[in-house]
């Protein structure tokens, strides 16, 4: 069985080894996964398998012959592509264009392009992703989770023989999540190799037939996974045991009596949501469900001040709130963790204390100037409470994988005590043992008595942390359910844009 | 007045050969690379070559800029050079430099078009504005048939903010009214020494104002781009052009018919004479109340006050412009 | 509709151009004369085709402010090999060494914005800087006063009765929209400045797709030279001063954007056409002498406009 | 301690250091008269004012904007304050009103860029057009000399020296230093550079700072044209013609990247003085105007692809 083979990759980055001595066989027909922690070194490798890093040493074989390595290209010819962890798409180009980059079809040694038939065949993907988008759309002004299914279907569409896929689902929901299983499923079937990262291990076990952890550039075991429990590849992956936090004790009857923190009455901005009515009361994590695109980040941007709204109104703690911006929201003690942490979260090439210190530099501030041993020992409480994972606070930000750049989008408010956190997708590309300590803080936080507007596409996160939670779909409050009487079910009937239309 | 004797051992920071006594004079163009200057600086060096005892430096900004002809002269006071001849693109800017100049002994001269009075020695002057004005108002009348004649005209000039223009216009503007009431100058403008931009506006005018019979091109760039424009439009002997250029670059309308007559004055020997103005000041063969100037090849010279004058100005027709190649 | 008008800025462009023409010629009809209409084109010719390179350079994420001095550059050495008193090259060998010229330069540009690595911008007013420069040591403050007829009629001559220059104009246009629309180059182009990282991971050869558009503009430049310097008479060293301004602005005002990935050929048609109109406009307005100096500002103005306008109407959409 | 090494070593700052003490022993070796302090003193007086526009430009280049019209800034608030002196009012006024206008300039184009979310490089193209455009206009580009001796002596005197423009510039490199480096406002214009959505989400006034840095650097041309008009005892409409590229080149040279977020102030000083030196030594030795041109251009590119070429092996070791 044709088979792709990596020996003794490594690579490193400056001082970090990113990888050690990685030996790894992909069999054709096989999805294969890959776990580890953030930071484990596993987009490292997928990376030089895709051709865009080149290993320090090391061979990569399809099929017993050597691969040159280091060039897309020379991989995508021989049917190997990646989808990568942060969506990668033009977002000026429509999805045709996005999908033809660089193997366009033309005539007439490439001085004339076929555009009908591309479009054809473009169309035809889509539909085999279960996906309805516009094809003149710029891919950039659809939302996140389109992006990422636009790179997806970049991936698919070559005739490829091994599949990589490096969180493909980190920003998806459901529905999007099962369109896509289908079609790795599918193509296993045809006899293609699938290498599968997530950090949703219900997914793993779903899919794979062979998985594979690294810890620390290490590879630390490759087992079937028919003979691995989920508690024991956790406990490989991490070191140690991870308890799932949730919260345990039934709804507060206090937190409801108490006043409300937030409010919203009547909110709405075409076309992204209309008459939104929302009440969030301190201690209490109020959970936002629905599908990609259903408007539920508009509305957190609305309340952080980002964008306008059209009509309604937003009390904090009873008052009004008028001309209303970012830095009024911070200061009446509101914090956001956005959904896409590197275009909104993070000012990349600055350090990892400059980032995480960022909202609240001018509480460093003296009369002599800004007290850099405060800052430090500030930002070194933070990155050891949050275990992020980096060489030296004076790091740049880019250098972290994508967890660790997570945590610091959180550590960066956790430390002003706000009233109210709105966190949008939390979670996203965060690894098991990294999530659970996101998870104890959120609760942390909500004990404390913050009130928490909890985002998230992932049902599990939203089902055990929610205090009560509400579906969105097309813009519209389409239900409410309290803990208790909440699942999956009920959620996913409520998300669908049907459903939205008859409840009251 | 003119400055006292350089004492030349405290002021020069450059040292020297002394015992040959040369004299370094910088001759400073307003812009480098115009074959007008090019060609004034040919009759210097001549001069320079002729007196053997002079070190000629030639050298302005290529952008035409005040700001850069002033650190020129600043320059070159520190170097402590013997005499400095500048043809400034604003007075005003280059006034201090100059007096500085003055101060540490440096003679100044200035050239081709007159620094502030007290800032320089002498004026070696081609031409008065006045006369250079005239001249080419008079050309103008009299290709256009003479002072009968109505008819519209139109200037096109360099920059709007180029000093010696703008003086030049005044006294064309003045003289129009005084003398050739039925002359109507209809516009002024700008080519931005740019001779594509003088051929466009020199068309958009020949549209926007159908009855216009003359332009004036008042710089070396403007004239020729002026010329092309009427000659494409086919307007040959209809619409008449005139101003300031040097021969080599109006030959072929002169030929062509285009063109009647090219105002200037004979930039070689300006060139020369500036030289030769400034070795005898340097040496002392020039001394205050000189009523005439010894100019070698080219005979006695006037000077009137403290302006040594070249002449008059030339006009180059069909007939005299195969004499001439600058 | 209005998001239609947003993605097709010439539409807005177009309209104001349309209006402008109205007033000005219900004020002076001589405006709308034949003869008119075409120098204005023949004046917009070179811009336009400078235009075509740049708007590429810009939509692959680039830019590219050094044409005016690569004008000066040709225009100096075309010169000097075709003038009777210099090198009297035959007219079809300068012309194909003046076209070689512009593309090295381009490629040295590009080689130094791809390889090198150093921003665009930087590099290019380096170039700027320098190749003005060099054109003054290539001048050597003499003029070339005595072009060859041949070369003279790549300027001023006709193919059944329409200037040559708007045949080459045509010409370019045809070949971009051509490259633009029906080429993988092109959109690749247009992938790379959208996206460089998504374009490295697609496997696309940035630095080959920066070092053609470089080039591409080198030789358009070049083109250009040919068909305007010869308009005129005398080849002097000030030839294109300032054409790297006129051309950035009139391709920005044509709606591409400076972030790359962004730019479409009628709109950058539209701002050539708009800004060469302005200077005209004026003149035509017959507004007197004062007005000769308020012209810059009210082409600022114009530019200005153009932009807010812009940015009025993308707010409408939301 | 190679790591430390090799950091400092592939610092710009560093770079440009070694570049001029290398400029500066050549220049010993083929002219050394160029040296004297007196030369060096006298010759500096015209670099004061492109240094005082550099400071803020520094500031906007790191916030990834750029601004082109600060010539034009000049050449309006220089005009202002000529028209109102003709007009008859009183040298302080005008002074005034022209600091104004020039502080008003800098604010249109912050408003607009902060505001209208328009790129910097457009707004200012444009602006640099009209506000050069209204200096021509109101002056009908006649120059305005004959200014007050008090008003003169501000661009000729010096002081401890050094010409007070100096002075002026010494005093807003301190304070803005100061700012930069102590203050948080320096950490949020670096972290506009680097990410503006991100800033503008951890709640960091983005379109105030950027309005405050456009009006700055409005109101730093305005000083800088009548230091200049001060000194050339004439004010008129091409006052700062092109100055915009000089700034540019010096600040880049001096290894702040034009993509934002990254750079110094020492280092725009290190590349204005680099440049200075060059410019004045090529014209000092040589006379040839032209040959200025090239070296600059040249240098430009040069030192940039150097520095790249530090970085990236400091990054790969
Ligand atoms: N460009 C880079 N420069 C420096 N260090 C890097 C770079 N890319 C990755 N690293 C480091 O290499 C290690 C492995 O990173 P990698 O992105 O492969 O992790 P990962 O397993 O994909 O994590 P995640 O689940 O968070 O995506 C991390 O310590 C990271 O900090
Ligand atoms: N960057 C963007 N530019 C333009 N439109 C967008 C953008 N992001 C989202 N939208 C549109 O706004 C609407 C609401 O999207 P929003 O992101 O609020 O949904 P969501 O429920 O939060 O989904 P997700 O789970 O992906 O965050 C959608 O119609 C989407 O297409
Ligand atoms: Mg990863
Ligand atoms: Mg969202």
């Amino acid at each position: 069985m044709p088979s792709l083979t990596t020996q003794n990759l490594s690579k490193s980055y400056g001082g970090t080894h990113a990888l050690k001595n990685v030996s790894l066989k992909i069999h054709a027909g096989d999805i294969h996964a890959l776990c580890g922690e953030n930071g484990a070194g596993k987009s490292t490798l997928i990376k030089i398998l895709s051709g865009v890093e080149t290993p320090d040493q090391g061979l990569v074989q399809w099929n017993g012959n050597h691969l040159s390595l280091g060039k897309v290209h020379e991989m995508e010819s021989k049917g190997i592509v990646a989808v990568h962890q942060e969506p990668v798409v033009f977002p000026d180009l429509n999805i045709v264009d996005n999908l033809y980059a660089g193997r366009e079809l033309s005539s007439g040694m490439g001085t004339w392009l076929n555009t009908a038939s591309m479009k054809q065949r473009t169309r035809d993907i889509l539909d085999s992703l279960g996906e309805d988008l516009p094809l003149n759309q710029p891919v950039g002004e659809m939302a996140l989770a389109q992006r990422q299914m636009v790179s997806i279907a970049r991936a698919l569409f070559n005739q490829c023989r091994i599949l990589i896929l490096d969180e493909p689902t980190a920003s998806l929901t459901t529905r999007e999540s099962d369109a896509l299983f289908k079609t790795v499923i599918s193509l296993k079937n045809q006899g293609v190799g699938i290498l599968y990262v997530s950090h949703r291990l219900e997914e793993v076990f779903q899919l794979a037939q062979c998985i594979s952890v690294l810890r620390d550039g290490i590879l630390v075991s490759t087992q079937s996974s028919n003979d691995l429990s989920e508690d024991a590849l956790i406990q490989q992956m991490v070191g140690r045991k991870v308890a799932y936090p949730s919260r345990q004790q039934p709804v507060n009857a206090d937190i409801t009596k108490n006043k409300p923190v937030l409010e919203l009455k009547a909110l709405s901005r075409t076309p992204a949501y209309d008459d939104i009515h929302l009440k969030i009361h301190a201690g209490e994590i109020l959970g936002m469900s629905g599908l990609v695109g259903a408007g539920r980040s508009e509305i957190a941007r609305a309340i952080f001040g980002i964008d306008e709204f059209d009509t309604g109104e937003i009390l904090f703690n009873g008052k009004k709130l008028q001309n209303h911006s970012i830095r009024k929201a911070i200061d009446l003690g509101i914090a956001m963790v956005p959904e896409d942490r590197q275009r909104q979260g993070l000012a990349l090439p600055l350090s990892v204390e400059t980032n995480l210190l960022l909202p609240s530099l001018n509480a460093f501030q003296g009369m002599t100037g800004l007290d850099r041993s405060q800052m430090r020992s500030m930002s070194g409480q933070l990155i050891s409470k949050l275990g992020i994972k980096t060489g030296s606070p004076d790091n740049p930000a880019s250098a972290l994988s994508g967890g660790n750049q997570q945590k610091i989008v959180l550590g960066k408010w956790i430390h002003q005590n706000p009233s109210l956190f709105i966190l949008d997708e939390p979670t996203r590309g965060v690894d098991v043992g990294a999530k659970s300590e996101v998870h104890r803080m959120i609760i942390e936080l909500a004990k404390q008595g913050s009130a928490v507007l909890l985002i998230s596409s992932e049902l599990p996160e939203i089902l055990s942390l929610s205090d009560r939670i509400l579906v969105i779909a097309k813009g519209h409050v389409s239900g409410e359910l309290a803990r208790e009487e909440a699942n999956q079910e009920k959620l996913l009937k409520l998300s669908l844009p049907e459903e939205a239309k008859q409840s009251p | 007045s003119p400055a006292p004797p350089s004492d030349a051992s405290s002021t020069q920071l450059v040292s020297k050969d002394n015992n040959k006594k040369k004299i370094t004079i910088c001759l400073i163009p307003k812009k480098k690379g115009l074959p007008y200057f090019t060609s004034c600086a040919k009759g210097a060096e001549e001069a320079a070559m002729e007196l053997g005892n002079v070190e000629l430096i030639y050298d302005g900004p290529t952008d035409g800029s005040p700001e850069k002809q002033a650190s020129m002269i600043e320059q070159y006071t520190l170097k402590g050079v013997d005499v400095i001849a500048v043809s400034p693109n604003d007075p005003n800017v280059v006034a201090p430099a100059l007096r500085k100049a003055r101060a540490r002994g440096i003679h100044v001269l200035s050239w081709d078009a007159d620094a502030i009075q007290d800032s320089r020695d002498y004026f070696v002057n081609q031409a008065t504005a006045e006369a250079i004005a005239h001249g080419m108002v008079n050309t103008m009348v009299k290709d256009l048939g003479g002072p009968e004649t109505r008819a519209d005209v139109a200037i096109v000039t360099a920059y709007l903010t180029a000093a010696n223009q703008n003086v030049w216009i005044e006294h064309m503007k003045t003289h129009i009214d005084q003398q050739y009431p039925n002359l109507n100058l209809v516009a002024i403008k700008p080519s931005d020494e740019d001779q594509k931009l003088a051929f466009k506006v020199t068309q958009d005018l020949m549209k926007a104002y159908p009855d216009i019979k003359g332009f004036f091109g008042i710089s070396s760039v403007s004239f020729p781009g002026a010329a092309e424009a009427v000659k494409q439009a086919g307007k040959t002997g209809q619409v008449m052009v005139t101003g300031l250029a040097t021969p080599n670059s109006m030959r072929s309308y002169v030929e062509g018919g285009t063109v009647k007559s090219v105002v200037l004055w004979n930039t070689a020997e300006l060139g020369y004479l500036t030289i030769k103005v400034g070795e005898a000041l340097a040496t002392g063969k020039l001394k205050q109340g000189d009523t005439s100037f010894d100019a070698g090849k080219l005979g006695k010279k006037k000077i009137a006050g403290d302006q040594v004058l070249l002449g008059d100005i030339l006009v180059f027709t069909k007939e005299n412009i195969h004499q001439y190649d600058f | 509709m209005i998001t239609y008008l947003l993605r097709h800025r010439a539409i807005g462009l177009f309209l104001f151009i349309g209006l402008l023409t109205t007033v000005v010629s219900w004020i002076n009809p001589a405006f709308l004369s034949a003869q008119n209409l075409r120098d204005i084109a023949v004046q917009a010719a070179p811009i336009c085709i400078i235009s075509c390179g740049v708007m590429l350079v810009l939509v692959a994420g680039e830019i590219d402010i050094s044409v005016g001095s690569m004008m000066g550059v040709l225009a100096a050495s075309m010169g000097i090999m075709v003038s009777a008193s210099r090198a009297q090259l035959p007219p079809h060998v300068a012309i194909a060494l003046t076209l070689l010229i512009g593309i090295g330069m381009g490629l040295f540009n590009g080689l130094l914005v791809a390889y090198a690595g150093v921003p665009s911008i930087i590099v290019t007013l380096g170039m700027l800087t320098a190749l003005r420069g060099l054109t003054e040591i290539i001048m050597n403050g003499a003029w070339i006063t005595d072009l060859p007829e041949e070369i003279r009629f790549l300027g001023t001559g006709t193919i059944l009765s329409v200037p040559l220059s708007l045949w080459t104009t045509a010409g370019v246009l045809a070949m971009t929209i051509w490259l633009i629309h029906r080429t993988p180059i092109g959109r690749r182009i247009y992938a790379t400045g959208s996206n460089p990282q998504a374009a490295q991971l697609a496997g696309l050869s940035i630095k080959s797709i920066k070092l053609f558009v470089f080039a591409w503009t080198g030789l358009l430049t070049a083109v250009a030279t040919l068909v305007s310097v010869p308009q005129l008479s005398v080849v002097d060293s000030g030839i294109g001063v300032g054409t790297e301004l006129l051309v950035v602005t009139c391709v920005v005002v044509g709606g591409t954007s400076v972030n790359g990935g962004v730019g479409t050929l009628s709109g950058v048609l539209c701002g050539v056409a708009l800004m060469t109109m302005i200077s005209t406009v004026l003149i035509f307005l017959k507004l007197g002498e004062h007005a000769t100096y308020w012209s810059r500002a009210i082409q600022g103005l114009f530019i200005l406009g153009a932009i807010l306008a812009d940015h009025w109407i993308s707010n409408h959409k939301k | 301690m190679k790591a430390i090494f090799l950091r400092t070593l592939s610092l710009p700052e560093t770079f440009l250091s070694c570049l001029i003490i290398t400029l500066f022993a050549l220049i010993s070796q083929l002219d050394p008269s160029f040296l004297q302090w007196e030369v060096q003193r006298s010759l500096s007086s015209h670099i004061w004012e492109l240094a005082i526009i550099a400071i803020p430009m520094t500031l906007i280049i790191l916030t990834a904007g750029i601004d082109l019209s600060v010539g034009s800034i000049m050449s309006l608030s220089a005009i202002t304050a000529g028209m109102l002196f003709q007009a008859g009012s009183s040298m302080p006024l005008a002074c005034g009103a022209a600091l104004l206008t020039g502080t008003l300039g800098g604010f249109l184009n912050g408003f607009f860029i902060a505001r209208m979310r328009v790129h910097p490089l457009i707004i200012t193209l444009a602006t640099m057009a009209t506000y050069r455009g209204i200096a021509e206009g109101i002056s009908q580009a006649k120059p305005v000399s004959g200014f007050p001796a008090g008003f003169t002596r501000l661009g000729q005197d010096e002081w401890l020296n050094l010409p007070f423009a100096a002075w002026v510039f010494f005093i807003i490199f301190v304070s803005v230093f100061w700012v930069i480096h102590r203050r948080a406002l320096g950490l949020h214009v670096y972290a506009i550079g680097n990410n503006d959505t991100a800033s503008r989400f951890s709640g960091i006034h983005v379109d105030r700072i950027l309005i405050g840095l456009y009006t700055f650097s409005g109101f730093a041309s305005a000083l800088a044209a009548l230091l200049f008009v001060a000194r050339r005892n004439t004010a008129k409409a091409d006052v700062g013609m092109g100055i915009e590229l000089g700034v540019i080149t010096a600040v880049v040279i001096g290894g702040v990247s034009i993509f934002g977020g990254r750079g110094t102030l020492v280092g725009t000083c290190l590349g204005l003085l680099l440049i200075h030196e060059t410019r004045e030594f090529v014209s000092w030795h040589w006379n040839r105007d032209e040959f200025i041109l090239i070296v600059l251009g040249l240098l430009l590119i040069v030192s940039v692809v150097f520095q790249k070429l530090l970085r990236h092996k400091q990054n790969s070791s």
